[in-house]
């Protein structure tokens, strides 16, 4: 069942290559509007890197969050798979867990290309990546959340950012926080140990409160 | 008091656009708040044919 | 006191109850508000620091407070509506958002229209401010999400379940948002300049605070009321009371 | 089996109906009536269990099927006004995975055999989106063949069918319902179900 | 038509208002996201004002974009309207004015907080008010372009942004540009007639390459 | 008025049909027959000039209607499979506005009227997104009774309709055929036409 759907999202994701691909070209292409707009000195540059880079992995993982659900919605899945035997929980974690491997993977194994855009030094590199990859999952178990509860709403895809971007704050903050205290000679450890917190209490609950929101979507 | 004319007091020593900045707007917005559930109101009201003095002698029996 | 709360928890005698109450919550919020002006502006001395600006103080703390106050309110009610599908509570969250909503943009005002001349700005990104930023955020956010949904049963389950993600949240967030702020330098001023308040404007302080308490009450139980009436149009007792207004 | 018991169903300020008593044994077809807006489509999802009834309760095998929940829906299989296929996958892919996702997990001749009863051999590997209405309405009821849960709710199946189309479900009607199943469905069109008792309810 | 267009695009936004207030905190957000993974050093953040306010401006602008066509693609409304007997273009042209109207307007009035948080000074503000005034219809325009093209596609949401991301740049150089002259000093009207100018080409030509569009996008 | 000449439609590399031919006069009905899949969606989408045919001519009183352009869509109106209604505005709003876009400003009071005729006056003000599978059909086809172009093309009109809104329809059409206006549509279910000289055109 979990298996199945995963199986399915990911399909669906080759069938569409352009999905998985706009989501990383959204990325790169916000990542590299900054220079443009903020110019060219690189010690600015450098300190901002992690933050733009955390902004930018943040909205792209947001902006695919509409897909989650809601072509299922529309063309009638979701209420065969509200109907399914299996637990609802379980099958939203495996939505969750496709798309954080369609949108959040290619976001973390990009990342490292872009910091060297802005000349972040290799370590600093090393630990941006690793935040993404304990990040971006937060990230999308969170999204799911909001994705659920903005289901058939129209206009849904700006709502959805306003009902999920404050709760990303904490994550963001940490990500791109790690980074700069590296870059500052700083440990970072403390940072990486609270994103895992960050990623096992959402591991647990967001697929619960999913799974609700979607019963309420659907009623 | 602290007082000792009309025109010190409005002028809160130089911080007067601060001081009654913050509590104009303070006052419009609850102005505003009473004002948007009273209308609120009186559309339902209006809808339902209530006429507001039977509304209250119903409330206060 | 021998009161049935089973018998108010119904939406019906819950209208006519908050009927009676709100007028003498009315009552206590306007005599606290003129009581608390007086002491804050005739009889609080002038500070030695600020001077007069600190005098924004009155409105700004017990709206600080406020916002913080009752989103957890808010929260809780959504929560019992959610978990006991009691529509009474889920109407009061609904009603809360937008008391709590404005006081966090007074919150904001005041302490923005503060900032400038005590610190020279209208904004830095300190903790505590940035968190009433995001505390805004998730307002408006809940309110949103209700308005974007028309069946009320479902905006109210809907609503529910983003004020209790947040509420979890707000920790979290809070505390974050403290440490992000002073692992940098760390913004140049902080809050805390008035250690020691004269007992007098601590005085005015409070009893701002009781009267934002009392009118937040009355402007919910207010708007619970309509909220009450919208919803409940299909009901025997809301058609009696059509009928009564009807005749006259 | 399935038993209605004084549903009520609201929808927005309006009362669709109430005082809906029914009680369909194995074997049994409920054919739900009514004009446009009656709410036909209501009271079918109460039934799968989507969404609460205002008043009432549903009963499945004398229990209720709030408290049923999982286990009574792999009892169940609805097919509504949309169709529930992907329509960039095709119509194999469209199949085994529904079916899957529903609980039944099977072989890729399996399908090919359903899709060859639906006549849509020829059209196996083509993405859903590019056939026509009719095609897709018979993707979507294909389902019928490999699901077999004793309890089929069926909204207006026979939308967009062509005449041979409506015989095939015809049939696969007939057929479930010998087998012990129970049938609830709507339909603006004429069906004959010879074969079974058929009971008629009645809405505004 | 070009009336009836425009009133109707404004009649379901105001039936949605959260469709107007999402789009305006998205951006509020974004630009409040940016110290909270940069830092909160006040100089660094004026420095980089200009360019995140621009930024976020485009992406709001841009995410609002789906909303352009595809609910009239997806409910028939849109085939009907190329049935209609009328020119597609000014069709097409009240469309883009509508939503520059429900989104653009906001934006340009939200801007100056905004920078206020940024710690701008008044006559900055003053030129990124102006700016975003005359450069966010520009956005409207071409990303009518974009939407036509990806309707229908899914995941055009992503792929709406790898479209007109490039050719907002010109647009973003300038209006950033043009706050970030000003702060330094030099003069910026050259910055200005600029954006002027795009705005009037975008005028001509973007309608009609959008009515192309969408008759390609519905054969 | 309406002629076919030697149409052909090829889809991904299946040819739907070819070599069709007719000539529709005034008041004339054509009614496009064939199992699903075979080509009548196309067709109609073809005539109303939604997309080319891989060979042939459509021509509309004797001019080819790719040389007409807007003069011809001025002449047509189209209902397809879709409903063209906005979920999110009232029913008597959509239809004000869809008809304001086909070029028939309508006062509110013509619309109430028309939507009355449909049966959905007490509806009006409910946005379409509430409404029943049926109504949302309802709401789309009272354009009919707005739109007075001389052609009316009906993809599968009768879809969700019950048994009085079906009649209505048909009413609506015998009455638009003896005023001297054309239409072609496509039905699965019957439809009895008896008013007028009607044409049928099998595919596949
Ligand atoms: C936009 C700017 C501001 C915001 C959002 C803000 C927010 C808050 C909040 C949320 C609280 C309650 C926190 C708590 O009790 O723990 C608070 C309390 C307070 N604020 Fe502000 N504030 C702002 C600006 C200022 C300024 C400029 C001053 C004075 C220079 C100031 C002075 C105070 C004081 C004295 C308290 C009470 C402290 C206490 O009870 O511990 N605030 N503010
Ligand atoms: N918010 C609302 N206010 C008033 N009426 C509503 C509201 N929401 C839904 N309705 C009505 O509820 C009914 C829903 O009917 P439902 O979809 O169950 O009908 P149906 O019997 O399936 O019809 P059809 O044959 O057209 O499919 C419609 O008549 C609709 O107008
Ligand atoms: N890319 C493709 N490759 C092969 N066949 C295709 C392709 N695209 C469309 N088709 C076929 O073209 C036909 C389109 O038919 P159309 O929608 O016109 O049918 P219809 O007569 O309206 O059927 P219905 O009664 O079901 O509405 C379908 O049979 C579909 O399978
Ligand atoms: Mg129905
Ligand atoms: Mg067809």
């Amino acid at each position: 069942m979990f298996g199945w759907i995963i199986k399915r999202d990911l399909l669906l994701a080759m069938r569409r290559q352009s999905d998985v691909l706009t989501t990383l070209f959204f990325f790169i292409i916000v990542v590299s509007l900054f220079p443009l707009s903020v110019g060219p000195e690189m010690n600015m540059l450098r300190t901002m890197a992690p933050g733009v880079v955390w902004v930018a992995a943040l909205l792209a993982s947001m902006l695919s969050l509409g897909r989650m659900f809601s072509n299922d919605y529309l063309d009638g899945t979701l209420e065969q798979m509200l109907l399914s035997p299996q637990s609802l929980s379980l099958l939203v974690l495996g939505k969750a867990l496709a798309h954080w491997l369609v949108t959040g993977v290619p976001l973390v194994l990009m990342a490292p290309i872009l910091g060297i855009q802005y000349d972040l030094p290799a370590e600093a590199l090393y630990v941006l990546t690793t935040t993404l990859l304990l990040g971006t999952p937060v990230l999308s178990l969170i999204g799911s959340i909001g994705a659920a509860l903005t289901l058939g709403l129209r206009g849904g895809g700006v709502l959805v950012s306003l009902l999920v971007l404050p709760l990303y704050i904490p994550v963001l903050i940490f990500g791109a926080g790690a980074v700069e205290a590296n870059m500052a000679g700083v440990g970072f450890n403390a940072h990486l140990s609270l994103i895992g917190a960050f990623l096992l209490v959402s591991l647990v609950f967001a697929p619960w409160a999913t799974a609700s929101s979607l019963r309420v979507s659907l009623e | 008091m602290s007082w000792s004319s009309v025109s010190e007091f409005f002028s809160m020593g130089g911080y007067g656009l601060y001081v009654w900045g913050s509590y104009i707007v303070t006052f419009i917005c609850i102005a505003g708040e009473i004002l948007l559930i009273s209308n609120r109101r009186r559309t339902l009201e209006k809808q339902y044919g209530l006429i507001h003095g039977v509304n209250r002698k119903r409330d206060s029996k | 006191m021998a009161i049935n709360w089973f018998k108010y928890s119904s939406p019906a005698s819950f209208y006519f109850l908050a009927g009676k109450m709100i007028p003498i919550f009315v009552f206590a919020a306007v005599i606290l508000l003129i009581a608390g002006l007086y002491v804050g502006f005739f009889v609080a001395p002038t500070d030695f620091q600020q001077g007069e600006a600190y005098r924004i103080i009155f409105i700004h703390v017990p709206a600080a407070w406020m916002s913080m106050f009752l989103y957890v309110v808010m929260a809780f009610w959504a929560g019992i509506g959610l978990a006991f599908n009691t529509r009474l509570s889920s109407m009061f969250a609904t009603a809360i958002a937008p008391t709590g909503a404005m006081f966090t943009f007074i919150a904001l005002w005041t302490g923005a229209l503060w900032g400038k001349p005590m610190w020279g700005t209208w904004w830095v990104w300190d903790a505590r401010l940035t968190s009433e930023l995001i505390l805004l955020f998730l307002y408006i956010g809940f309110m949103s999400l209700q308005a974007a949904i028309d069946d009320p049963r479902r905006a109210d389950k809907a609503g529910a379940i983003i004020a209790l993600v947040g509420v979890v949240n707000i920790p979290i967030i809070y505390f974050s948002v403290q440490w992000w702020n002073t692992l940098h330098q760390g913004a140049s001023v902080s809050i805390n300049q008035a250690p020691s308040m004269a007992t007098t404007m601590l005085m005015g302080m409070l009893i701002m605070v009781l009267a934002s308490w009392m009118y937040s009450i009355a402007v919910i139980l207010k708007r619970a009321r309509v909220i009450i009436l919208e919803r409940e149009s299909h009901t025997a007792w809301v058609a009696e009371l059509r009928k009564k207004g009807a005749e006259q | 089996m399935l038993q209605g018991i004084n549903l009520a169903c609201i929808r927005g300020d309006r009362e669709l109906f109430k005082n809906i008593n029914f009680s369909l044994e194995a074997g049994g077809l409920m054919q739900v009536h009514g004009p446009n807006g009656s709410g036909k489509t209501s009271l079918l999802r109460m039934l799968c269990g989507l969404s609460n009834p205002a008043a009432g309760e549903i009963h499945w095998c004398g229990t209720a099927i709030r408290s049923l929940d999982g286990d009574y829906f792999a009892a169940v299989t609805y097919i509504g006004h949309l169709s529930g296929t992907k329509d960039d996958l095709t119509v194999i892919e469209n199949l085994c995975i529904s079916s899957a996702l529903a609980g039944f997990e099977i072989s890729v001749d399996q399908a090919s055999e359903a899709l060859k009863y639906m006549g849509l051999s020829e059209r196996e590997s083509l993405p859903v989106k590019v056939l026509s209405q009719g095609q897709r309405r018979r993707v979507a009821l294909a389902r019928l063949l490999i699901c077999k849960t004793p309890l089929w709710i069926l909204d207006e199946p026979l939308v967009a069918l062509d005449v041979m189309a409506v015989k095939l479900i015809q049939g696969l009607l007939e057929q479930h319902l010998q087998q012990g199943g129970l049938v609830v469905m709507t339909t603006h069109q004429e069906i004959e179900i010879t074969t079974a008792p058929v009971m008629q309810l009645q809405l505004a």
